[in-house]
């Protein structure tokens, strides 16, 4: 990634003042997202797609599934695979080429949130084992960039996911079987990410806009899923304290119902 | 031409896909816009001029295009592995030597236009559309421009010369023939032949080309008014 | 490709104001290919190759075929695959490494007209259906660039197919019996590429050279098949009227045949 | 807590592998460390604050960290193709976040610092084991540091939370945590949960972390001392 | 490579009198090695691994042996395959990326020397003719570099393949049984390498140290066996007259001994 | 030595294949030759000494050479992928190192002379008969040499020692060795040998080596000579 325009020290300061009077610079209370939306199912040729917008930053989660052979280690299971681009569209600062470490990170922190709590229940997605199951390839794609990434492509990821919809099959002695119709992806669970930010001294904020990513040092996600379980933390820049960490995971757990319900709602998901 | 020939999405051999198209979506972006023709949708992000690095690229006496055709993973039918595939590699040098005759080079000399194209959903056209959708975000980055350009497919399919194809048709046709041209100029800045036709088609697929680049034309001009007059009504 | 030496503006203008007087800076007249030499058969691993030389500009195309998988979607047909490299050797301007967009772009528009007028006749290469098919593959290099490398390529790549000889073989029940001595590729057609340029007020040439090429700025690849039908066109770079197009497939159908009757010379092809 | 569970390998919950370090192991490089824990075993060497190529990625006002985690071939079970990996890429980033923090960059603008890590054996707990030794080789290479940085896993393995997992755990573990901190300044450089933890189970996982940085902390101040003391013996 | 700190002028003069006077800048015999120390067998995960110090030049080889397809041409052998990696611990003028041309040609001098010998006998590593057999990956580290790696990673790599162990198997109809404990590789000779340099006036040296390499123009590399004959041989950098190069392998042949002990002290090994 | 021992092809063991070599092959190259050894054929362009880029990458006192060796997918048995093998990358190095030592480099600081070699059909011998080919494309760019450089390989066959290997024979050699040499100065630049010898048959090989670089030397001469001698009949 290229640097990013330097925020000037004056804006920084005025941030910092503000944030210890509990207030942001675009207004926002401490704990609030930007406008959350919402577009699904856009993308024809997808079997799942989400647009989530938050504020102007956008991303766009493409769902496919195909046929492929599992992993030798888990010959019963189908397989799950995330993939994100910062396409170059999204800012000055994404340039074409291979996923950079940016993106690669991004990638293994949406993975990891559906992977641990077995979101995707791929025992389901197994037609012969060792030798024939469901790939389902979530692709992410940062469209428009003003910070928390992160957020955005785990709300985009999971509502793609369970918006999907999948040619109805079964399996008889192995064999695929397609049926009339179409049905769900087999989802468990609804793990959301949730972006805290604060500065050397003072408060976190959550949904840090670019302004204050590039301003405040200091970042952390933490996954949670619909039973308050905490599913994936990735401390980001800067440092935090013990305690610090500690109140960063209570923020999450209070903040991450209202992004769960959005999937709810979007998707009428009952878990 | 429209001679009761009706094709598999209930079209006249003459007619357009519906289409939508919007400019400035992208905050980020200098300029940017949204084309939708059918079931194809591209996305399209202008960033300059601006430097060039490294320097030694830059030319000393014009603004140089670089342009990226790219299809997202989940656009087609099969996903497409996000490598760069030979296809892209040559609409990426099609449509920047197409797009690139619009602009007025020699006003930004050292700097390069970059035009970054992502093709969200493959149903046909995919080229004409991202042309269509690069002029708009040009005009949107407030980058002057001798004409707008227009772009749109015919092609031949069960001998008949049928316009903007879509992909189920593109796979069966003949002949498949996309063009993009200046229509104020009447300049053709992207022609390509992919099949088999007589000179005789060839004459009658050019000209119906050319008809469905004047629609779209309509299209485009009628976005950038709507949107100029918002602005200027936002102004008042 | 890095930039070319520039053509100094008096070179421009000269040429510019010959061809003005239907004359051209080497003599020749305006739908005049320079000198074409053919020397074909040179590569004693390779199934068919020709050495195509345009003036000084210099092409060898080798085929090789081998046995590989059909493609999933057409499982009776063998595959045709059109490589082409600008090697360093051939021009200041070339740099080694991966094809880059005017080679990627030269490979597509010989395989173009190869492709669309089936001039290789797959099916005769299908073995096993969905298992077993010949592979031809067309390597394109082009040894020595001073202008016009599209058509040279094409010519070079259509004498080295209706060259080439592979083992006699026959089929019975999906497998592959070899006999004694060699047979041809099956080929149907003779598309050739005609290639014309002109400077924006002024007369179409045929067969730009490179200072022609540096100099006229619109350019355009017409193919044509030996029944005169159109089998592919590239605008390349600049713009061009309508009438300008019209004009321009009409030149292209009056030359070709001129080159068709070398590749029939060349090949004793009786189509 | 060390409530009589025995682990795979005979350790209590809350025991550390036997761990060994050294530091200068390396003649080129300006500063390097080995470090083993259990059967990990990692290397690292730092370069630098050195001259940056190409000069436009150099920062006017403080050093750029480069760092490159690394796996042999022969480290891991199955052979490892050379070629890095998503998760070379990923883990070269957040140890290179956490090891940032400890080193005063400001103090050296228009350089780079480079740490390059192999690992040469992989059982479990290899990013800890090289933040452990990157620590260590900055140290060696006469880098001011806020604090040294020491780093350990914990995870929930039936139900049991334990310290410093082997691979045979870490791949039975419902959740794998590896942390990284500046003890003396109790702040945390690295914190990544891989798993299913609720709030509670993270709370003491988190503070039986905390605990065994502490103890890594001792080891490390204790081999440097060594060096220290044997150069100045040899000064002596 | 990047350039590597240039030697002084002042430090190549003294270093060629010195030589003149069949003296060495480190006090070495002109034939000696500097001290050579072996650490076998701690890499756990690897059949077999070696670590060898010349002086402060240190390299790691690693033997992995695991299940692949023989080659088509030699279906009823085993594969042998030699990776070199300059990683850059070892060296400021080693960068990271995939092998440079120093590196590949290591990979190849250490290969050829085990190849051609048939160090390693293939055909019992052959498990199903043309379907299955055992491969043997030899992966070299350069983690330390003060000169003469091509010795160093010779002589690790013979150390790591004749002390590796893997399961005890049979096979039966051709298939692989594995049986209980361990055996080791079947090795049948101990090729080395011995590389000397020279400056255009003055005697050979043997083991050039790094400032003796960046300072006395020409160096080759000579493997030997414990026959005594020539298996391999590399001219690397500058030019030699055929009587230094009849010199240099008849000092080969004397050093070379030396080395080949130092594998059977540590291996064991009877051949 | 000729002890009756007829080869594959009918040669005896120290007889060279036919030679065929020319210069000034190419228009756009500073210098070029092709040179074709039995079935073998090799085509080389010489470009510089020319302005480096990136110019950190010169050298303040000499130029530096650059040389890349590549087969023509249609040159081998199997068609060969154009990506370059690590044999490619080997022989770039080793080729680079045999011919740089002809060149007065401290004549032409802060250059490079490039060298590229395409290998059109191999058929043994190709890295003997692309350094035959650069020395003559060397000569033709007007870049002074020390010597000519001329190259043949030897090898042990069916315990014969024989003279320029075609393909069958050096895949069922059980030593093959080429060597490379500046004839007037009797300096060796390149030497390697692939397979076992005694020290006896390497002293028997090598001087059938030296001989058979002495006559493609000769032929080298001849080359250039009737070159030189056509420019001055031109000229007359």
């Amino acid at each position: 990634m290229k640097t990013f325009r330097v925020v000037s020290q004056l804006v920084r300061a005025r941030m910092v003042d503000l944030l210890s009077k509990n207030s942001r610079i675009d207004g926002r209370g401490l704990l609030d997202y930007r406008e959350i939306k919402v577009e699904k199912g856009f993308i024809g040729r997808a079997a799942g797609s989400a647009q989530v917008s938050i504020g102007s930053t956008k991303v766009l989660a493409g769902v496919k599934v195909e046929l492929g052979e599992p992993f030798p280690d888990v010959p019963d299971k189908g397989i799950l695979t995330v993939n994100a681009e910062l396409v170059p569209l999204a800012s000055p600062a994404f340039e074409p080429g291979p996923p950079d470490e940016n993106a690669v990170e991004l990638a293994r922190i949406v993975d990891r949130a559906l992977r641990e709590t077995e979101t995707v229940d791929l025992k389901m997605l197994c037609i012969e084992p060792g030798r024939k199951v469901f790939v389902v390839f979530v692709d992410i794609y940062v469209l428009d960039y003003d910070g928390n990434f992160i957020d955005a492509s785990s709300l985009a990821s999971i509502i793609a996911l369970s918006t999907a919809r999948i040619r109805r099959f079964r399996v008889e002695d192995g064999k695929l079987k397609y049926e009339d119709g179409y049905m769900p992806l087999p989802i468990r669970h609804i793990p959301v990410t949730v972006t805290l930010a604060k500065p050397n001294d003072g408060p976190f904020i959550v949904d840090p806009n670019l302004e204050e990513e590039l301003s405040l040092g200091n970042r952390i996600s933490i996954s949670i899923d619909e039973l308050g379980r905490i599913c994936g933390i990735q401390k980001l820049e800067g440092t935090l304290s013990v305690d610090e960490i500690f109140k960063a995971i209570s923020i999450a757990k209070d903040v991450a119902p209202k992004l769960i319900d959005i999937v709810r709602r979007e998707s009428g998901l009952n878990v | 031409m429209s001679s009761g020939f009706v094709r598999v999405d209930g079209r006249l051999p003459d007619q357009l896909r519906p289409i939508k198209m919007a400019v400035g979506v992208l905050d980020k972006a200098d300029g940017s816009a949204y084309v939708e023709q059918g079931n194809t949708k591209v996305l399209v992000a202008v960033y300059g001029p601006r430097e060039l690095h490294p320097k030694h690229q830059a030319s000393l006496d014009s603004a140089i295009v670089r342009c990226r055709y790219h299809m997202a993973p989940f656009s087609t039918k099969e996903r497409k592995t996000p490598a760069p595939s030979r296809r892209e590699v040559e609409l990426s040098k099609v449509i920047k030597d197409a797009v690139s005759q619009a602009i007025f080079l020699e006003n930004f000399p050292r700097t390069s236009i970059d035009i970054f194209i992502e093709v969200l959903e493959a149903d046909g056209g995919t080229r004409c559309a991202s042309i269509n959708a690069c002029s708009l975000a040009l005009a949107n980055a407030g980058i002057p421009l001798r004409d707008l350009i227009s772009s749109v497919a015919v092609g031949k399919y069960r001998g008949c010369i049928i316009l903007d194809l879509n992909d189920e048709e593109d796979e069966a046709a003949e002949a498949d023939m996309p063009i993009a041209m200046m229509p104020s100029l009447n300049m053709i800045t992207l022609l390509q032949v992919n099949g088999v036709l007589t000179e005789e088609e060839f004459k009658r697929a050019f000209n119906l080309a050319v008809k469905g680049c004047m629609e779209i034309n309509m299209i485009q001009r009628e976005t950038l008014r709507s949107v100029y007059a918002s602005i200027k009504g936002e102004e008042d």
